[in-house]
Parts: structure tokens; C-alpha cells; sequence
């Protein structure tokens, strides 16, 4: 066919389909088709084979799975270039008319996991906190609510890998268990469990209505990406973690840990025969869309530091396939 | 009870009263339909007109070689927040297509920021940062910010940026839909109803056909997604997000519905018609096509149009078969990508930018407009086939 | 023929009635008898239902429909504007042509309307009104056994007595029939009209029939109609052996119709 | 697109040689009357006979190609397959013209064709059904192989987390197995059916009676399609409504009142809905109580009833039959719906009475499950179609029900 | 009757018809003069126009109905498997109780079914055809100025001779008639009637009426159906006279029915 199709991730959907845009108003190539089918259902689609109805570009929220390589491998799509185009920061969002929280990771796990160590630090008890205050005295009088994303989101899977599991591993509460019979307390390895008893609500994709109820419900704070904070920094504001609020800079010097990096996969074998791949792959990774002040960036993208970028800027011109062993890092 | 004068007694009053009030709730539930009806269009209404303004702002442009580097260079930069990068970055194409542009500078009107848009209409959270909004009243004052009709609306595809959004991709993808749900559903739909309703032995098989085409118009669209996705596209291989795969699923969908009206249509043909026919040696055929399609055709096409404006309407099952895409270009054939309006409205409805929001309701009152007149039409049809015995 | 010699129930003079701008009745002049069956007879279209059914203003619900002239019970003029409409058809009952029990049971097919005029309380009261209104129907031992089933699963005959029942149980001083047995085969038919010779000891009737012969077998009057106007109105005897008006025995002779 | 060039050729190719081969016989045709008796048919209809055996024969071996193709068996070059389409074509046309005679039936054969034609029309109607049934029920089986259909049915915890996540390939090192209860999914479509039917069927019955009873003609012909445009308007229209409309002023009204009130709110998709669902209430209402007869109506007023006590006493209890299917019919359209939901009620499986509170539906459920990040054969994809399939019982059976009661009440009055 | 004399255009042995359980028809033996009209009268429900259906095979279209018994048109059994129905109708042509033109010009009405039979083209040949078919149908004065006009704006009476015409065009043998003038007014019936007198030079007549009357004026034979059997049958004024069956003449005094 004439026309690029991408799929994938719905995270990095806004900057690819800009991206297209652009391309197919300042080229003569078609506007690429990009569709938002999740990163997985992306995977899905793009492994399928090399046929020219499986799409060219596949998004990703997070890095493709050896699983969903070999995949490929079987399918006959042998060889794949990897890119990666920036950072997705996770905000915390609230209403600005009261006090940004600032909360520390643990606390974020204490409020959202289904089961948290007792008072005593000596058992697992469910989720009992409601306010804020009862986590940690010092935090304000104020009603514990999230709402988040689903569990089908790539951000839902960052937000549990980057806050609770990421403390989780580290607490002796949950470890313990874990050692004390390795085959059925294994979830407690890496304790992600999210509590379901109303505290936590998962919201759809229509993230303008988490950003409305936010202004409306001052309690609650918002778990979504970076770009939507910013699109509507006039109402919003982010709780800080460890007193530093999601911003570029913190996310690439790596002191607001709530990021994770974003990416797409090039079929190779449709390179020559789908007009505009090159330019659209070189577009993508130009200054001028994920460099400090490039468009991708002004709607909420977090660029990478120079250097990573000049790095994948290469490594998509020159298509370098993608091994096994790289996935494995 | 009676009195010899029929006049009414005391009972008979409050009989009289129970008559009133019951009269007034149906004349109540009128009214509250066409109340919501009114408040529903209002709203849609107050929230989309402001969408086919649109401002602009005059700026000097350069044409010259840095510009041709950076399109930002285009406008100084105090002006580089307020223009629309949209228009921006067409500006080096324009000076390749006409070089006599290199090296002038040239007041103009050119497309604003959505920001600045939603400023000028003053809405809320319109976002413009507070050194802009000075610069913009300013403009204001000189004259140089204007609110004009948004003719970009009409002419061009879908944007990620609002001031460059519009409904023309959209639209004409939903008309190959239709036009191909409409090739694929009348006929056989017509058909299936002229065998019932003429041919079809009174049997079993006949029986559950019947019973299954009522199944199929209540089975819920969304569920013909699912049937598009395992057997259009899984299957036999129709491109995914194609207008085919789009028409073909909606065909199946509208299908119960025509035939059920063709049904009733040719139903309502007085069976004397049939009996002259055939009393005068006409065969089945011919009675059928001489005579009784002929008259059922104002109901048939009033079935045919309620049919196809609903199948217009619908979202869902579109969802399933990949419609809901970035898909900024009319397809050039029906195997291309395609987006319908209705999907159309349904991501806009999901974007971030604020100013999507009158979008969507513009949107929506370009699609409103296309299915009261379909619906118009058809109303209209079916008065026509009332009186014709 | 002498009206002041006998007794009227209804009287009608220069009755008119539109139909839009159709004049269906060209002025109607009719003294209907008290206690008698008067027939009226005529060719289809000739306004017969037409006019039976302005004397319970039933013709009220057609909107297009207009008329003209007097038409008094008992002296009070019924379409005089303080008249009750409603109460002036539990006083004129009417029999249609189709039988049209409710899709009730038949004791409640008896029961609705004394019920609605609060004639008499449910309980015993109500089930001897139920079974006085059917036995003077002549249909109370076909029915008896079986009150609480539907009025719908009688036969056509039993279900236009159990109008008649219905009708009756209201205890309406006119009873107003249009065509009544035309739907039911001659064995009922038979029954009907013996039902109809005794009750016009209790009640004034009215039928309207296409039926000469029955005409001729039930009423003691008869009208007959053409195009919209009362040609001729006798005892039945004379309008059958020695009809004034040569229209009419041309009908009454089959040489016509 | 080689499919495109073969319909082009073989359409540009058939069109022709399908008027040629009408010429043919029926000159033939009228030929052959010369020779004695008259043609049988009109000759016309000859013309149609040859046609008939040039294009069945020609397309009958073109789809079968493309259906071996479709299944991959072998796929042959385009201009081949043309070729051996029209040759095989020109064959059942030298075979067709062989038997046109003065005598022979043309019109009858002709027509059987047509009729057999009608009879494919009127089965893509099962087809689509089978299609349906069996795109919904392959999936759910794989589904029910690990998740029990009773656990399904009845548990009331939905917390596909597990399954979703071994099927995004995540670590779930031993976390709790998968819980797919569809009993809050469903009691969320419960609840919005109900708030819808609440709507609907007091307005739809009413508007119906006043239309049918009530209004003028002239006034029922202009309100009836008004009403019918709350029916016209696509879902997706509603769904913006009730989310940045509706929504917001229930939350708005309920704070007012002192009360907690979710954006994602059962009530606001609930009224809408039950907008929506008017005019089937009322057009079907309507129409069933146009069927009682009229009889009916003047049986009752001649004894002296009013108006409303008609309607109450005899109408409606009359209708009933017929106005209950109309519910149930409303009732499955209501249950099906997806848009309004997706668009206006949460994510959040919710076991609650209270309409003030975020719930999610089934149709929510399928489409999130379809749309969002997963590989295709997880458990969690799966579950979408177990719930269409549950989603497709339940309509079923509605429907069945509401088009029995329907048919009972028909022949009653027929 | 002596069948042997006269010549016959049908001729029914032993017919019996059953829709689906019900026995409509049990056993009929008639045989149908040429060049007469012949009258089937009897109460409602008792067959007549189920047995006049059976003549042109009008009652195929009804899929419960069964046949057994035999009906010979001019010596070939109607009913036989190589019969082509189609061509059987242009034959026995039927005139039905409403008249029923096409929504299609007068013209139209009468050059359809000539032009599907391939009588004749169209052109001049047709115009004639029509022409003489209206004419003969004695309609032609009244409608020559408009036949581009819908057959559905004439009046009842026209319409109905419409349908004759448009049934003569075929130029049939034996025309069938349902009770062709109960729709009409008394003035539209006596054109009718008189039509059918003129018509009987050409055509067989058979006639379904419910008008005794109607039978006694226009028939030569008559035939009287009770419950599904053929009660008697002969030429009309013995009917009327002199029934043999007490049956017979229980229905033609009015005693019953
Ligand atoms: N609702 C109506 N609107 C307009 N015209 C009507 C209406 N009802 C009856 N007519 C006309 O009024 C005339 C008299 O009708 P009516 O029904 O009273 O005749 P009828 O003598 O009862 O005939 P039949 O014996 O066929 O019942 C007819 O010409 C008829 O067409
Ligand atoms: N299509 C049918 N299916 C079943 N029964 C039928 C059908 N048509 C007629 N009957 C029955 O066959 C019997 C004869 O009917 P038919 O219509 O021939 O009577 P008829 O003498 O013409 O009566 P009428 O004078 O009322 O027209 C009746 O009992 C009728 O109920
Ligand atoms: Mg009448
Ligand atoms: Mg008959
Ligand atoms: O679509 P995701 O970015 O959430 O995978």
C-alpha cells in the first residue's frame, strides 16, 4: 500500500500521529494511518507477519517483550529497529486550589495496595487508610483517592513498576513472606496488588474527565502521563514526590523517578515498498519533534538527554536490527 | 347514577376530573420528550457554534533562506506562540512552490493558535500564558486579531492541533461507508423481504428465518464488531480500518432493519393487487415486479434510508474493526484506511486540548444536520406511501 | 302516521348531519315508539348506522361529523350543550354489528360498567346484578359455570348476547343495534331475535339490519332509507304488503339493491 | 490491488458478453417461431435464460477460486483465473443456447433461477446469525476452558489484573489467580437498564397514548417523528452529552444536596439512555394500541365511560401483551448499548445500589478489553467475548419472549 | 340434469378441497354450460367462492389447500402437472367481489396482461385491443377521454367494469365472478347486470352472489352450496319456483339465513 501504518501504544499515539501529521503536510506522502490499539495489541498486529496488511510502525509504552520477538521470529518479521523517542513522566495530579501533597514512594504504596504491613510493621492487614493523615501524621487531614488508569494502560504498568513495586522489594513485610514460601506467597516478591474497594478508580481513556473531576474533588489526586498535566496546567497541579514535581528536567536527570522511556519498532522488510518510512523515521527522531523544544516535546513528550537522542537518531537512519540479547538488558 | 337529565352529578364530576388529569400526563410526557429534545439541541448548539469561528492574526512574514531551515523562523519570535504551527510549517513548502516570495516580508493574516482562539471567545481555560494574552489584547486594540468563518473546518482532515481540524476526511469517509452498506444491504436486503414476504413456503425454515432476522436487529451492534473482526478481517482478509471492512459490518447490521421495513411495505400492498395479477396470468414474478414492488417502494426506501441513517450514526462496531484511528486523508479506494464521522467525533471527544471540546459539538451538529434530513426524507416518503391507498 | 296517539321515547325532527361537507342526513323526521322494535332498512351507504348512532351521540367521536336539528328523550333535547355525553349512553346502550366483548372475563365484561357508575358496591350486590343482566339475556345457563373465563372464547352468538347482557346491565332505557347479527350464522341469528321480542317489553329498540326478512320477522316499525333521506316509515305490516312509496317496493321486491 | 483489477475486468468483461449472449437467444428464439408454433415466453425471457448460463457459471468458478485462495490452498495468476472463468462461462452459454426452442419454458426456468437468487438473499440472514454466534462462542470457549462458566456467572469479584498481565507478558510472579466474576459487570448493566426503563417507559407509554387516543392526526403526524428523532440521534452524540452535560449538573446537583456523586455516574448514562429508548417504547406502544380495535373503544363508551376510563380499564389492559414486548424490546436495546456507556460511565466493576456512584457495564467491559493492551489470546481478551456471548443470550432470550408475546397478541385481534 | 344434451365449457367430478384438517368442498359434480351465466348461492362460509377459486386455480396460491377430484376444461383436466397455471388464468379469466384496477392508467390496466402474454405489440394493434376490450365492457364512453388517467379514480361502478375489460382483453373462455357488484350501489349493479347479459353471447359466466335476487335476474342456472356441498342444482327459474330440496327452499323464502 501507499500508506504507513502505525500502531500501537496509546501513550505515544499523540506524538506519532503529530508526527504523521506534519509529514503528510509539509511531504508529498500520504498522511501515515496511525490507529491506538494498546502497546500489546500493537505487538500483536505487528508481529503477525510481513504480509503488506500488518502495519510498519508498532508503538510501545514499554520495550517489546522477548516473548513477542520471537513471535515475530516466527512470523518471518526477522528483522526490527528499535527507537526509542523519550520519556513518559507520571504525574500525580490534584486540583490546584489546595496544597500540593508531597509524599514519599512508600506512602504512595500504602495508600493504593490492597494489603499494607499493620501498625507494627509485623503483619499484612488490608488496606485500612482512608485519610492521609493516618499513613503519616505529617501528611495533611485528607481523603485518600486515586483515580488512575485501568489495568489494560502502559501507564497503570509504569505506575505499579515505578512506585510500588519498586518499594515493595525493598520492604521486609512483603519479602519475607515471600521467602518464607517462595511458590505461594510469589506475589509478594515484587507486591504490586492494587486495592479494589473504591479508593482506587480506575478511570477510562478519556482523561479530560479525570482532569474535571479533579477540579471538582479536591481530595483526589490523578495518576496519568506527563502531557496531560501539562496540557492543563491552568487547572491541575502535581503532587511532589520527595518535594520535586514532575518536570523535563527532573525526569531526564533521573531525581523524579515516576518515568519511563517510550518507543517504536520498524518493520525493515517494508522499507523499500511503503514510500515515506525513512522520512517519517527520520522525521520522528528530528530536533525539530523530540529535541528540547520540539513539537512532541511542547505537547508533553520528555526528551531525551542530547546524547541518547543522537544515539537512536543513528541507529534508526542505519536500521540496526534488534537481537534477542538487547532485550534481555 | 343517570339522572333523567343527563346532567352530571357530584361522581360524575370527579369522574370528569380522573378524565383531565389522565389526558394531562400524556400530554406531559410529550412534553418532556420535546423539552429534553429542545435543552439537547441548545446545548450542542451553544457548544459548537463558537467552532466555525475561527481567529487569525496579522503577523509579518518572512520569506527568507533561515525561514526555509526553521519555519519557526517565520514570524519573529514574540509572535511564534500565537501562530499556528500548522500553518508554520507550510510556509517552506510555499517559498519552494513560488521562489518570487524569497526575501520579502509580507504582512498577512494567518491561522492562530488554539490557544489564542479560545482567548479570543473567552473561554475558560483557554490557557493563553499572561504575557500572550497581553500581546493578544493588544493586537486587539491595532486591529490585527480577527475572528473569521471557519472555512478550514469543512475543507480539511483531522488535526492533532484544533485550529486545523476538520470534518472533510470524516465526512467522506462516512459516504463511501454508506454508499457501500447501502450496496450491499438494500438488495439483499429487499430481496430476502420479496422472498419472504411472496415466495417462502409457510415451513419451518421459513419460520426461523423470521424469528432470526428480529433476533438480528436486537442483537446489539457492538457485537457485530466482533463478528467484522472474526470474519471480515480475521478471515477473509479485508484490510483492517478499511472503508470495505466498515461497510460491510454496517451492511449486516442495517440489514434486520430493511428487511423488516421492506416487509411491513410489502405487506401493506392490499393483496386484491396480487389477486387481479394473477387472475389475469401473471406469473409470480411478474406479479411481484410489475406490481407489488413498484407500490411497496416508498415504504421500502423509507426503511432503507431510517436504516442507513442509523447505520451512519453508529459507532461501536467501527471501534472494533480499527476505525477509531488517527486517519487524517480521504480514502482514495475502499480498501484504504477510512474514519467515519461519528468515529471522528468520538476521538475528538477524547482529546486533551480544550479546544477539541467545541469541535466535537461542531462535529456533531454536521452529523445531526446529514441524519434529520435523511430522516426528513423519509418521513416524508412514508407520508407519500400513506396516501397512496 | 300519528305520533301524538302513541308514546315516544325519541323524537326527531329535521335531523341534518355532515360528514365534513358530505351531507349524509338530508333532515330526518322520526318519532321512535316506546316499547316497540323499530327496523330500519335500507341499501349500504344510505346513513342508517349513520343516524342510528347520533341518537347516543356516539357519532361525538368523529371529528369531521356535524349536525343539525333536535333530537329529544323524554323530552330533554340531547345535544343540548349541559348534557353529559357519557350519561346519556349509559341511558341509550348500543350493540355493534361485530360482537366486541372486552378481553375480560365474562363477569367482569358484565361487572365494568355498573362498577364505573358506582351503580352497586363488588360483592353480592354486584353478582346478582351480573346474573340478572345475563339471565334476562338469555344466556346466564350457557354461562354460568364458567363467569371467571374470557368473554372472548364464547361462540359469536353467545358473544352478542353477552353485549346485549353488558348493555343491559346498565339499565339504559334504548337499546341501539346496528346490523347485530349480520357477523353470526342463522342458528344464533335465531336466538337473538328471540331475545330481541323479549326485551322490547322492558326497553325501546332500535336495529338496523340489511336483512328484509328479519326486518320483517322482528320490528314493529320499520324506516327505510335512501341516500340520506327517510323515504318511508309504517308499522312494519304495512311497509311490507303495501308500501306508500314506490322506491320502497322496489327494495322490498328485490328489484333493486 | 489485484482484487480490484479482477473485479474490473471480469464485470468489464461479463457486461458485455452477457448483452451479446441476450441477443443471441433471443433472436434464436424468435427464429425458431417462424418455423410453426408460438414461443412459450416472451423473448425476453430467452435472453435472460443465456445470460444466466454465461455469468452463474463464470462467477460460481470465480469465487471458488478466491475462496481457495482465501484459504491459501493455492493462489493462481489473475489472468489465468480470468481465463478459465470466461471459458468455463462460454461453455454453459453454448450449453444454454442448445436448448432454446418455440416450446421450451424459458420463463419458468428463469424464474426458478430468480427465486433461487431471493433464497440466497434470505439466507446471509442465517449466515450473519451463525457468523455472530460462532465469532462470539469459539472465544468464549477457550475462555470457559480456565475460567469455570459458574465462577463467572456468579462470582462477584472482577479482578482480571493477573490475566491481563500474563497476557501483556508481565512479571505476575505468583500473584492471586485471576478473578473474572461478572456479577458486578452485570449488575452495572442492571442498574443503568433499570434507571433507563424508568425513564422510558412512563414517558414512552404515556406519549403513546396520547398520540394514539389523544392527539389530532394532524398533531400525530408532526409529534411522532419528533419523538422519533431522540431515536435518530447516534449514540455516540448521547454518550458526548451525558459525560460533558448531563454528568457534570447531576454532580453539580448532587454536592448541592450534600451528597457524593461520581463523574462516571450511573445516573447520567441511565437518563439519557432511557431518552433514547422513548420512542421504541411509544412507537411500538403506539402501534399496539392502534391494533386494539376499535370495537373495543365504542363497546366501552356506549356504556357510558369516560375516556380514560376506556383506556385504562379496556385499552390498555387489551395492549398489554403487546406493550410488555415493547419493554422487553426497549429493554434489550438498552442493555446492548456501548457508546453512551463507554462514553459516560467508569471502568470500576462495582457492586452497588447506589446510581450516584461510578459502575461499569458490559459493553464498557468488551470494548475496553478489545481496544486496550493485551495480547490476543489472553484470558482478558477472551473474557470480552464471554461477556458478548452472555450479552447475546440475554438479548436473545428477550427478544425471543417479547416476539412470542407479540405473535399471541397479533393473532388475537386478527 | 342431463348433461349429455348441452355442451359443457367445465365439467367437476367428485371435487372435494380441504384447507390443511378442514374439509371445505365434499365431493361437487357440476357441469358448466357454455355461452350461460350460471349463479352459485348459499349462505356465508358454505364454499362458494372456494369452489369458484378452484376453477381458474386461484386457490394455489393458498398453501394450505388440497385437491382431490377432477375439473375438465374443454375436455383437459385443469389440474393435471403439465398445465402451466400461468396460461390457464388467460383462459379463466376472474372478476373479484372488490374491484381492484391497477394503480396504473386505465390504459395500462387494460394492456397488461395482453402485453405479458405477448399477445400483441404495442402500438396501434394495442390501442385496439384496448379500445374493443372497453367497448365491450360497455365503458369505453365514459372513459375514452382519459385513459392516460389512474384506473383508481373512477367510481366503483367503472372500476368494477374496468376489471371486466381488463379481464376480456385476454380474451378468455369462461369468466369467473365473486360476488362482483356487493360493493357497488343499486345503479352501479344494474349496469353491471345488464353487462353481463350482453356478455354471455361470448362468454361462460360463473357468478358468486349472496343478492337472490341479483341470481334470479341475471343466471340461467342456478346452484345452491350449504356446508360445503352442492345442494341442488338447475336452471334458475326451478329454483326459484320449484326447488326440489327443502333445503333450497328454506334459503330462498328467507326463512333462515
Ligand atoms: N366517518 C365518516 N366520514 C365520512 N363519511 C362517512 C363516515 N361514515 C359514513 N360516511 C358516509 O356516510 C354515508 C352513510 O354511511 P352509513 O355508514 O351510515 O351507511 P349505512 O346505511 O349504515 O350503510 P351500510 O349498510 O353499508 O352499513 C355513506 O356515504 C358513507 O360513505
Ligand atoms: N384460506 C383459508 N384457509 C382456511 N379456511 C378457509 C380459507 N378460506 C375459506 N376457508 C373456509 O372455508 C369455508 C368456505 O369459505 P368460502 O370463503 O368459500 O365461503 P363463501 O361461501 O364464499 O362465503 P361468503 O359468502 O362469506 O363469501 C369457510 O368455512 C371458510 O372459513
Ligand atoms: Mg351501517
Ligand atoms: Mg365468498
Ligand atoms: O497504550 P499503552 O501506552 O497504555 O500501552
Amino acid at each position: 500500500s501507499e500508506q504507513i501504518h502505525i500502531v500501537g501504544s496509546s501513550t505515544v499515539y499523540p506524538f506519532s500521529s503529530y508526527v504523521a501529521e506534519e509529514l503528510g503536510a509539509t511531504t508529498k506522502f500520504k498522511t501515515p494511518v496511525v490507529e491506538s490499539t494498546g502497546s500489546g495489541g500493537g505487538m500483536k498486529l505487528f508481529c503477525a507477519g510481513n504480509g503488506m496488511d500488518t502495519p510498519d510502525i508498532t508503538n510501545a509504552s514499554r520495550r517489546m517483550k522477548a516473548k513477542e520477538y520471537k513471535k515475530c521470529q516466527e512470523n518471518g518479521v526477522k528483522y526490527i529497529t528499535e527507537v526509542v523517542v523519550g520519556y513518559d513522566g507520571i504525574a500525580l495530579a490534584q486540583s490546584k486550589d489546595t496544597a500540593p501533597l508531597n509524599l514519599t514512594r512508600k506512602q504512595i504504596l500504602l495508600a493504593v495496595a490492597a494489603e499494607v504491613p499493620n501498625k507494627e510493621g509485623t503483619a499484612l492487614i488490608a488496606n485500612p487508610y482512608h485519610f492521609w493523615n493516618e499513613i503519616d501524621a505529617s501528611l495533611p487531614h485528607r481523603k485518600i483517592t486515586f483515580y488512575g488508569p485501568p489495568t489494560s494502560s502502559g501507564t497503570r504498568d509504569a505506575f505499579e513498576d515505578l512506585t510500588m513495586k519498586a518499594v515493595a522489594k525493598k520492604m521486609d513485610v512483603y519479602t519475607k513472606l515471600y521467602k518464607a514460601d517462595k511458590k505461594a506467597n510469589k506475589k509478594y516478591k515484587k507486591y504490586h496488588e492494587v486495592r479494589q474497594d473504591g479508593v482506587y478508580v480506575p478511570s477510562g481513556e478519556n482523561d479530560n474527565l479525570i482532569v474535571q473531576k479533579l477540579t471538582k474533588d479536591a481530595d483526589a489526586l490523578g495518576i496519568f502521563g506527563y502531557s496531560y498535566l501539562a496540557e492543563n496546567s491552568d487547572r491541575i497541579a502535581a503532587a511532589t514526590v520527595k518535594g520535586i514535581a514532575p518536570s523535563p528536567e527532573a525526569v531526564q536527570d533521573g531525581s523524579y523517578k515516576l518515568s519511563r522511556s517510550l518507543y517504536f519498532y520498524i518493520k525493515k522488510s517494508h522499507m523499500d515498498k511503503v514510500p515515506g518510512m525513512k522520512e517519517y523515521i527520520k522525521l520522528f527522531t528530528s530536533e525539530q519533534m523530540i529535541g528540547d523544544d520540539g513539537a512532541c516535546t511542547d505537547i508533553g513528550l520528555i526528551a531525551l538527554p542530547e546524547e541518547m537522542r543522537a544515539k537512536y537518531r543513528t541507529q534508526a537512519a542505519s536500521l540496526t536490527n534488534l537481537k534477542p540479547e538487547d532485550l534481555k538488558k | 347514577m343517570t339522572t333523567e337529565n343527563f346532567q352530571a352529578d357530584a361522581r360524575k364530576r370527579k369522574r370528569d376530573r380522573a378524565d383531565k388529569r389522565f389526558k394531562f400526563y400524556g400530554f406531559a410526557a410529550i412534553v418532556f420528550a420535546l423539552a429534553f429534545l429542545v435543552f439537547f439541541f441548545i446545548d450542542i448548539i451553544s457548544k459548537g457554534l463558537p467552532a466555525f469561528q475561527q481567529a487569525e492574526i496579522q503577523v509579518e512574514v518572512h520569506y527568507n533562506a533561515a525561514t526555509m531551515k526553521n519555519y519557526n523562523k517565520a514570524v519573529d519570535k514574540k509572535y511564534k506562540r500565537l501562530v499556528s504551527k500548522t500553518w508554520l510549517r507550510l510556509v517552506p513548502n510555499q517559498m519552494r512552490d513560488k521562489p518570487e516570495l524569497i526575501g520579502e516580508d509580507r504582512l498577512e493574516w494567518v491561522l492562530a493558535e488554539n490557544r489564542v482562539d479560545q482567548f479570543l471567545k473567552g473561554h475558560e481555560g483557554h490557557r493563553l500564558k499572561s504575557k500572550h494574552q497581553k500581546l493578544v489584547k493588544q493586537m486587539l486594540d491595532e486591529g490585527k486579531v480577527r475572528l473569521v468563518f471557519n472555512t478550514g473546518f469543512f475543507s480539511k482532515g483531522d488535526s492533532k492541533l484544533p485550529e486545523n481540524a476538520g470534518i472533510l476526511a470524516s465526512a467522506i469517509g462516512s459516504v463511501l461507508v454508506l454508499l457501500l452498506t447501502m450496496l450491499f444491504a438494500v438488495p439483499i436486503g429487499v430481496m430476502t423481504a420479496i422472498y419472504l414476504e411472496e415466495f417462502a413456503p409457510d415451513n419451518r425454515l421459513t419460520q426461523i428465518i423470521e424469528v432470526n432476522i428480529n433476533n438480528l436487529a436486537a442483537i446489539p451492534s457492538i457485537l457485530y464488531g466482533l463478528l467484522g473482526l472474526a470474519i471480515f478481517i480475521n478471515f477473509m482478509g479485508v484490510p483492517r480500518s478499511s472503508a470495505l471492512v466498515g461497510g460491510l459490518t454496517l451492511a449486516l447490521m442495517t440489514l434486520p432493519v430493511i428487511i423488516i421495513a421492506a416487509r411491513a411495505a410489502l405487506r401493506a400492498v392490499p393483496d386484491s393487487i396480487r389477486e387481479a395479477a394473477y387472475g389475469l396470468g401473471a406469473s409470480n414474478l411478474q406479479v411481484v415486479w410489475h406490481h407489488v414492488l413498484p407500490l411497496a417502494m416508498p415504504g421500502i426506501l423509507t426503511g432503507s434510508i431510517i436504516g442507513l441513517a442509523q447505520a451512519m450514526g453508529e459507532t461501536a462496531p467501527l471501534l472494533i474493526v480499527g476505525m477509531m484511528a488517527y486517519i487524517p486523508e480521504a480514502p482514495g479506494s475502499i480498501f484504504e484506511a477510512t474514519t467515519v464521522l461519528p468515529a471522528q467525533i468520538y476521538t475528538w471527544s477524547s482529546e486533551s486540548l480544550r479546544a477539541f471540546e467545541e469541535r466535537t459539538a461542531a462535529g456533531i451538529m454536521v452529523l445531526l444536520a446529514v441524519l434529520l434530513s435523511l430522516n426528513a426524507i423519509a418521513v416524508k416518503f412514508r407520508n407519500r406511501s400513506e396516501n397512496t391507498w | 302516521m300519528n305520533s301524538e296517539t302513541v308514546e315516544n321515547t325519541l323524537t326527531i325532527r329535521d335531523l341534518k348531519l355532515w360528514y365534513g361537507d358530505f351531507e349524509a342526513l338530508h333532515g330526518i323526521n322520526l318519532d321512535i315508539q316506546k316499547g316497540k322494535v323499530t327496523a330500519f332498512i335500507g341499501p349500504s351507504g344510505c346513513g342508517k348506522s349513520t343516524f342510528l348512532r347520533t341518537l347516543n351521540r356516539m357519532n361525538d367521536r368523529i371529528p369531521s361529523c356535524r349536525i343539525e336539528g333536535k333530537i329529544m328523550l323524554n323530552g330533554q333535547d340531547i345535544y343540548d350543550p349541559s348534557v353529559d355525553v357519557v350519561q346519556l349512553r349509559s341511558y341509550v346502550g348500543m350493540v355493534f354489528q361485530k360482537p366486541n366483548p372486552f378481553p375480560k372475563s365474562i363477569y367482569e365484561n358484565i361487572a365494568y360498567a355498573p362498577r364505573i357508575h358506582g351503580m352497586v358496591k363488588d360483592g353480592p350486590e354486584m353478582d346478582e346484578l351480573v346474573e340478572s343482566a345475563l339471565r334476562r339475556a338469555s344466556i346466564w345457563d350457557e354461562v354460568k359455570d364458567k363467569l371467571q373465563q374470557p368473554g372472548t372464547a364464547l361462540s359469536g352468538g353467545q358473544q352478542q348476547r353477552l353485549c346485549i347482557a353488558r348493555t343491559i346491565a346498565v339499565k339504559p332505557k334504548v337499546i341501539l343495534m346496528d346490523e347485530p347479527c349480520s357477523a353470526l350464522d342463522p342458528i344464533a341469528t335465531a336466538k337473538i331475535e328471540e331475545l330481541m321480542d323479549e326485551l322490547k317489553e322492558e326497553y325501546t329498540i332500535v336495529i338496523v339490519t340489511h336483512n328484509m326478512q328479519q326486518a320483517a320477522r322482528v320490528s314493529d316499525y320499520t324506516a327505510y332509507f335512501y341516500l340520506g333521506d327517510l323515504i318511508e316509515y309504517a308499522d312494519t305490516h304495512t311497509i311490507f304488503t303495501a308500501p306508500a312509496n314506490q322506491k320502497t317496493e322496489d327494495y322490498i321486491t328485490g328489484r333493486f339493491g | 490491488m489485484i482484487y480490484s483489477d479482477l473485479f474490473f475486468w471480469l464485470f468489464g468483461g461479463l457486461i458485455p458478453l452477457g448483452i451479446t449472449a441476450y441477443m443471441v437467444a433471443r433472436s434464436k428464439a424468435l427464429g425458431t417461431e417462424q418455423d410453426g408454433s408460438r414461443l412459450h415466453s416472451l423473448p425476453g425471457y430467452y435472453g435472460w435464460y443465456a445470460v444466466i448460463w454465461l455469468a452463474m457459471p463464470a462467477m460460481l468458478s470465480g469465487l471458488l477460486f478466491s475462496f481457495i485462495h482465501m484459504f491459501g490452498v493455492f493462489s493462481i495468476p489473475a489472468p489465468m483465473l480470468l481465463g478459465t472463468m470466461f471459458t468455463i462461462g462460454g461453455l454453459g452459454l453454448w450449453y444454454g443456447l442448445s436448448h432454446i426452442k418455440a416450446d421450451f419454458r424459458a420463463r419458468e426456468k428463469v424464474e426458478k433461477v430468480t427465486t433461487g437468487l431471493l433464497i440466497v438473499s434470505a439466507s446471509i440472514s442465517i449466515l450473519t446469525t451463525l457468523g455472530i454466534v460462532l465469532s462470539v462462542v469459539f472465544e468464549s470457549i477457550n475462555f470457559f476452558q480456565v475460567i469455570s462458566f459458574w465462577d463467572f456467572i456468579t462470582g462477584t469479584k472482577w479482578e482480571p489484573d493477573t490475566a491481563f498481565l500474563i497476557g501483556a507478558g508481565r512479571d505476575t510472579a505468583g500473584m492471586a489467580p485471576p478473578a473474572f466474576g461478572a456479577v458486578p459487570i452485570f449488575a452495572g448493566t442492571f442498574m443503568i437498564t433499570t434507571i433507563a426503563m424508568f425513564v422510558a417507559v412512563p414517558v414512552g407509554l404515556f406519549s403513546a397514548i396520547y398520540m394514539s387516543e389523544y392527539a389530532s392526526h394532524a398533531a400525530r403526524g408532526r409529534l411522532k417523528p419528533m419523538l422519533e428523532i431522540l431515536a435518530g440521534i447516534p449514540t455516540v452524540v448521547y454518550g458526548f452529552f451525558a459525560a460533558i452535560t448531563i454528568s457534570p449538573m447531576i454532580v453539580n446537583a448532587a454536592h448541592a444536596l450534600g451528597l457524593q456523586a461520581d463523574y462516571t455516574n450511573a445516573l447520567a448514562p441511565g437518563l439519557i439512555m432511557g431518552v433514547m429508548i422513548i420512542p421504541f417504547v411509544s412507537s411500538l406502544s403506539d402501534d399496539v394500541i392502534k391494533a386494539v380495535p376499535q370495537g373495543l373503544r365504542d363497546g366501552s363508551m356506549a356504556l357510558g365511560t369516560t375516556k380514560a376510563e376506556t383506556i385504562r380499564h379496556i385499552v390498555l389492559p387489551a395492549a398489554m401483551p403487546g406493550i410488555v414486548a415493547a419493554f422487553l424490546l426497549a429493554t434489550s436495546r438498552a442493555i446492548g448499548e456501548t457508546m453512551i456507556v463507554v462514553m459516560a460511565a467508569g471502568l470500576r466493576p462495582n457492586l452497588t445500589a447506589n446510581p450516584l456512584e461510578g459502575i461499569t457495564t458490559v459493553t464498557v467491559k468488551i470494548v475496553e478489553a478489545l481496544t486496550g493492551d493485551q495480547e490476543f489470546d489472553s484470558a482478558f481478551t477472551q473474557s470480552a467475548f464471554a461477556l458478548g456471548f452472555v450479552l447475546l443470550l440475554i438479548t436473545l432470550i428477550l427478544n425471543i419472549v417479547s416476539n412470542i408475546v407479540v405473535r399471541k397478541f397479533k393473532q388475537r385481534y386478527d
